[in-house]
Parts: C-alpha cells; structure tokens; sequence
C-alpha cells in the first residue's frame, strides 16, 4: 500500500544502530511512538544518546530503554519524574545534557532547519547558562545555543498518506512534528495508512519528504 | 490556603489575556476564571485550555503540561512545541503564574533546582520568565518548616534573571517594579506585622496596602 | 460578530504612523492583503519601512505605496520585477535591504519567537555577507542574521473564527503566519469571519494570540 | 535548444526525488518528468506542484516561485516560506535545477547580480545552493553574444560557496568534483571540440564522455 511501511522490528533494525542518535517524540508517553520503542528494547542496540523530552515512565518505554542500559546519554527538558533517570546518572551510568524545553525544542527546529546556532535570552544568568556564550544584542544578553540533529527520529503521528505525508492527534503533537524534521532518517508510527490525495493539503503537518518509514501502531494509550 | 492564593492570584488576570498556568498552585487558579475571559495556554501544545474531562470525556491524548487530563474550549488550537514556546519566549502570551521555591528582593525567582540533588527536571520554565509579558509567582508565603521564602538573595538557583512583576501568598501580595518589592494588599486574616515577621526580604508598604482585599490597582 | 472585526481603514488608522515598520505578506500578489494595502495607500501615513518580499505590482498595491512616496525603506528579496524600485532606489529616494529568502523568512521566524539572532550557511562568501559575522561551526560558516520585527503586520489569510484564528488559502499562505508572529500589531485581512468553534483545531494555522485585528477583504486575486 | 537543455537535465533526477526547479530552463523540464516519481518543490509553499491549469482550473491562489500558475498533485502540501526554507536549506529536498549566468572551475555559480546594476534581487536561489543534496545547473553554454559561460572564475557576483554537482548545456554535460569540472556527455550533435572552444573553463574529459548520449553512469 505504502512503500514506506515496515513492522516496527524490520524499522528499527533498519535505522537503528550502537551508538547512534536518536530523538524520539513525547511528552511523557503522550506522542511517544510506543510500539516502535517497544521494538526497540527488544532489539540488541546499545549506547545510545536518546534525545526526548523525558523518559518514560518509569521501567516502561524509554524507561524500559534505560534499564536495559541502552541509554548512555539522555538529552531533554525534564527527567525527575523518572526516578531511575537520577540513579542512573549518580551511579554514573548516565550522562544527562538538561536544556530549557523552548531551547531543546528550537535547538530540534534548528537542526531540521540547517542552521548553525541561535541565540536565546532563556537561561541567562543560570546554571544552565554555564560553559555556553553569552552575548549581547541590541542591549538585552542571550545565550548562543547549538542544533540538535539525530541519527533517526521515532516520532509519533495520528495518520499518514501513502506518500508519508503526517497529521497528528491533539497534544501528542508536540515534539513530533520538529523531531521529524531534525534526524538522517525518520520513522514514524501512525493508527493508520490513508491513500495518498485523503489528507486535506492545507492540514498537512508533516511533509512527505522528512518522512522515511512508516509504522502501524499495535498498542496506544 | 493554596485555593486562598490561587483566587487572590486570579484577580490578577485581565480579561482577554492568554495566560500559562504553572505546576503547584497555579493549577488551582482554573475554577476562579472566566473562561470565555481568560485563554489559557499549555506549553505542550495547547490554546484554550478546558476543565478536567468527566470520564467518558477523558482523552489521554489532550493533556496539559502538568500531565493532566484536560478538555478542549471553543476556538481551541494545537501546535508543536517550537510553535507553543516561540508564543512564550516571543511576549506572545500576557500573563503565567508560576509557583516558586524562593523570590528575592530583585524579584528574581528560584523554583527549579535545589542545592545538593542532580539537577535532573528543568521544564519551560526558565523560557516563560524569558518571555511572558506578565509574571505572577503564587506560593506559600513560608515553607513547610517555616522557612521564610521571601528572601534578600535566592539561596536557590535562580530561573532567570528577569524579575516576576507579581508575588502572590496567602498572606499578602506583593509587586515587583524598578525599585524592589511593595507591599500592595494584605490578606484580611492577615496583618502587616504578621506579613513582616514571615518574611525575610526587605520590602516598601503600599499606604493603602491594608485596604486593597478586593481589588487592586 | 467578533470583537477583533474594523473596517480597513479603521485598521490603518489605529495601527499605522509615520516611520512605522510594517510587514505585508504575499509571494507577488498572492497571499497579499489588498483591501488594507489599499486603504494604507489612501491613508496619510508616510516614512514606511515595508518588510515583503517584494513591492508588489508596478503602480497598483505596494508598488502604488511606493510611487505615493511612502516607502523610505524596503526589505525584502526580489524587487526586480518591479522597476520603480530600482527607479526610486538610484534617485536615492528608496532604501533597499535585500535578503536571500530563506534568511528573511527565518529572520521573521527569529523576530516572532523571541531571539537574538541565528547562524546561516546561507550567503556566505557572497555580496550580501558584507558587513556581516562570519563564524566557523563544526567545520563551516555561518552568516549570523538578526531578527526581523515590525510595529504592525498586514497579512491576508483565508478565513478567521471569530476569537481570530486563521487559516489560509493554498500558496498564499507564504510569508503571512510568521509575519503574523513578528509585529506588536497584527491586522488580518479575511474573505470571512466563521464562528468560534468552526474552525478545527488541528487546522489552525495562525492561532488567535497572535492576530489583534481583522478586515474583511473587499477585494481579491 | 533551451528544452534539449532541460531534457538532459531532467535525466539526472532519481525516481522517488524531491526536486525545486528554478526560474528559466528549469521550468521547462517538468515536462520531461514522471510525475508518479518526481515531486516538485516550490519554495512559495508547494510541495507537489503539478502542470499549469486549464482555463477551468486556474486558481490565482495556487502559483510556483516563477509566479506561474500551477496546480498541484494528489498528494501535496501547502507551507509558510520559514518552513519552505528550513526543507531546502536543512537538506531535505534531493535536487534543485537551477539557471545561471556563468560557472567557473571550482563549480562556484553566478546566477543574481550583474556587477554596474544596483541588486535588487536575489529571492531562494542562495539558500537553495546552500542546502539543497544536488544542485544542477541547466543553461545555454554561452551568451547571446556568444561569450563562454563556463570562466575559469565567475566574474559575476558568486551566489555561493557551494559548488554545483552537475551542469548541463546544449553542448554538454559536467560533473564537478573535488578535483573540477569533468566532461561527461557530449550532445550527439557536437563534438569535444566544439566544446572546448566554446568553454573558457579547464576541465578533464571522461573517456567514455562521448558515448553518452543516453544514460549517464
């Protein structure tokens, strides 16, 4: 139906590899691609940095990951609702780069879009601002912060095309549609594989062309 | 005492404005607002944010960004998170209330990271005060201990460098501007001594701050 | 019907001064919002800065604003297929800033959400790198571009609700929602006004925070 | 002559691309794709721009970046020009077409600005050479006057640092390198030597380079 489907073992054996990058959707498990992260865990790839808001949830999905000890790094906004995050980083088993969520989530936007860097006034002044440039522009400080890019991006969509073309659900939008555009290759896991011409042009969220294989979803929320 | 601050909070609010509710007891402000007034924004991806869902209403896709299963307003629109924090770095959305550790005589803020813990949770927090045209702390005006947490310097880290405008307890509110802290309004159980001896962080006295329980400048 | 509703000249009047910066979308004429560009014209407003990608056509529209003597400065990426720009620009009467495309509309971007500046590969090693910061990234250069803002943004849009969300119309869509981020003023010009609710959220393009007026267009392509 | 340019042009596409073709040549080549298998980009917002409309069709509202009306493929999507830019300079679209003015050794194009005229225009065209995976140049070998096209430096305003991959004339074909341009085809109706006399830039000769007129490796 669509040259771009797979079964999440076959998408996953086919992107993913030791060592590499990978974003994956959510905030929490909301628009986290389950059924691919699933596949994921139950593949042998190792020492990964995992890039995602968190990790969730705790033993499941990309906490399952990290317990597996797949993860060697972990890049996102907020991982202290996971409490295995903190004792695998104390324990040194993981290191964790924490960026505000407006700046991971432009620093995503940054590396789809082919840009060096940016500057942001968020973080000015913190903790978080250590190591990293500070400027000043036009009399206000801002620090320069780096793209994010990826190996592969596991994002999560509600439907797609047959051309790869994705709509999303709700708020299980959020770091999906960014993600899709930032990584080498992008698998996506939708309800549903529409014929291409069913999707509306004008609500297109994802262009085909960030959009590399497609996954049926097996299990939801 | 929490709603106490979250209705003396949502006095605060205009109507018209798009406002960001934080984690903590900006959540509890929902039921003191006019809903067809007042369009709240969830930094996951959602304007016009609605109640909590009855159960046969409950989607778990709509949520907030506490995690919360929500509903929908009339008018309601979704977006990506690049979108959802471009409104807030950008001065897009008039007011966030947020809850804090500490807020310091300049205004700053601390409510993110605590001395001595991995600092493993950071949120969009840092990029609201960035950018939100209108800041609100609501919190407890002492901690669970009794801790003042009006102070003259966060010992906490701080959030950001920019001063919140509006500081909210159950005791009293206070505003922020060019000059440091004012008392504006004290809480009707409360009184300025008490106010006082609760916090730690010099601060002017508004002359008509003992008169202001309903209504504010 | 929707309290963000005025007649185009009432829009201009409210929004517009002397030396203002303005945005107007459009890709040429498509996407431009000829109702306001057209009471701007019959306005007293002068000493303009215009940020489009053009002046679009010769004598009619922004290339009417132009020989009106409003425009002291224009910012965009094509003026050539308008010649009084280049008329205006050797009389020494016209200021012209030129951008490649993909800078200016990111440059717009920049100046909607909220940053200092960004790093492009874009443009570097050429004429319109003068002036500019050059920085090397990982191995290659970058351009560092500012923000673009503007006090008020005229953009055509298909459709608003009535709170003012807006969707647009196939290629006319272009510089519109971005400008709509990057001015303190936005005023929309719509073929209609639906009610609040008609719209669906996943198809909002614009949403209503960033939008301030609207005008029904009298006029269209 | 211009369409035996855009026909062997259009043989360096790859089924299954995302391609933006540019003002001149470019343009005429759509006719010469498969349109199942080659999507075009417009950077005004299209992705899936189809072939110009009937009469019955033509929709003002629905143009490519040459401001031609066009109509779009089953399929397509509509875009704002940020995120039109983001998919050609973040490398997501496979092969841009583009016109040019002159060509030089290194690859480097001119294709915006004629030095003694003030610079009005400069549109996508150096945002494309930045980003875009293969960029393919497609243009007469000389000028109306008949001067080279092909300089050993372009003494036109360059468009960018990034060398073309591959240039197409009516004479010819060449694919730039690390080590300079490389001829690769040679029209049947002409010969290595008239291509040399026609170029100003070196370039090596692929021995196979005459036997090419069909299919390149």
């Amino acid at each position: 139906m669509s040259g771009k489907l797979l079964t999440p073992e076959e998408a996953i054996r086919r992107t993913l590899f030791d060592g590499a990058r990978v974003m994956v959707g959510g905030f929490g498990l909301v628009g986290c691609p389950l059924t691919v992260v699933r596949a994921l865990n139950e593949s042998p790839v190792k020492d990964l940095t995992v890039i995602s808001n968190n990790l969730p949830d705790p033993g499941v999905y990309l906490g399952r990951t990290l317990l597996l000890g797949k993860v060697r790094h972990a890049i996102g906004t907020y991982f202290t609702t996971n409490p295995d995050v903190g004792r695998a980083h104390v324990a040194g088993q993981l290191e964790v780069t924490l960026l505000p969520q407006g700046t991971f989530s432009e620093a995503i936007r940054a590396g789809g879009a082919g840009l060096g860097g940016f500057y942001t006034p968020t973080g000015v002044g913190t903790l978080l601002a250590e190591g990293k440039e500070v400027r000043e522009i036009d009399g206000r400080s801002y620090l320069l912060e780096r793209p994010l890019t990826a190996d592969v991006a596991l994002v999560r969509a509600r439907r797609a095309d047959a051309l790869g073309n994705l709509v999303y659900e709700k708020t299980a939008r959020n770091f999906n549609p960014i993600m899709a555009t930032a990584a080498r290759t992008v698998v996506a896991e939708v309800d549903e594989v529409v014929e291409t011409g069913a999707l509306d042009p004008e609500q297109i969220v994802t262009p085909h062309l960030f959009v590399d294989h497609l996954v049926i979803a097996r299990e939801r929320l | 005492m929490r709603d106490r601050v979250a209705r003396r909070a949502a006095r605060l609010l205009r109507p018209g404005w798009v406002v960001n509710l934080g984690i903590g007891i900006p959540t509890l402000m929902a039921r003191h607002l006019d809903p067809d007034a007042i369009h709240l924004q969830s930094e996951n991806g959602l304007l016009g944010v609605g109640p909590p869902p009855s159960a046969a209403e409950a989607d778990p896709n709509l949520i907030d960004a506490s995690k919360r299963l929500v509903t929908r307003r009339r008018g309601s629109s979704f977006f990506d998170s690049a979108t959802s924090f471009a409104m807030l770095r950008g001065g897009h959305v008039d007011a966030a209330v947020l809850g804090a550790l500490q807020v310091d005589e300049r205004g700053r803020v601390a409510n993110w990271a605590v001395p001595g813990e991995p600092v493993l949770g950071v949120g969009g927090a840092m990029d609201i005060l960035a950018g939100v045209r209108t800041v609100i702390i609501a919190m407890t005006h002492v901690t669970g201990e009794g801790a003042p947490k009006l102070v003259p310097r966060c010992t906490l880290p701080i959030t950001s460098v920019r001063p919140a405008d509006w500081l909210v307890t159950e005791l009293a509110t206070f505003r922020h501007g060019g000059s440091g802290l004012r008392l504006v309004e004290i809480d009707e159980g409360s009184s300025l001594a008490e106010v006082r001896a609760r916090t730690a962080a010099a601060f002017e006295v508004d002359p008509e701050a003992g008169l202001r329980e309903e209504g504010l400048p």
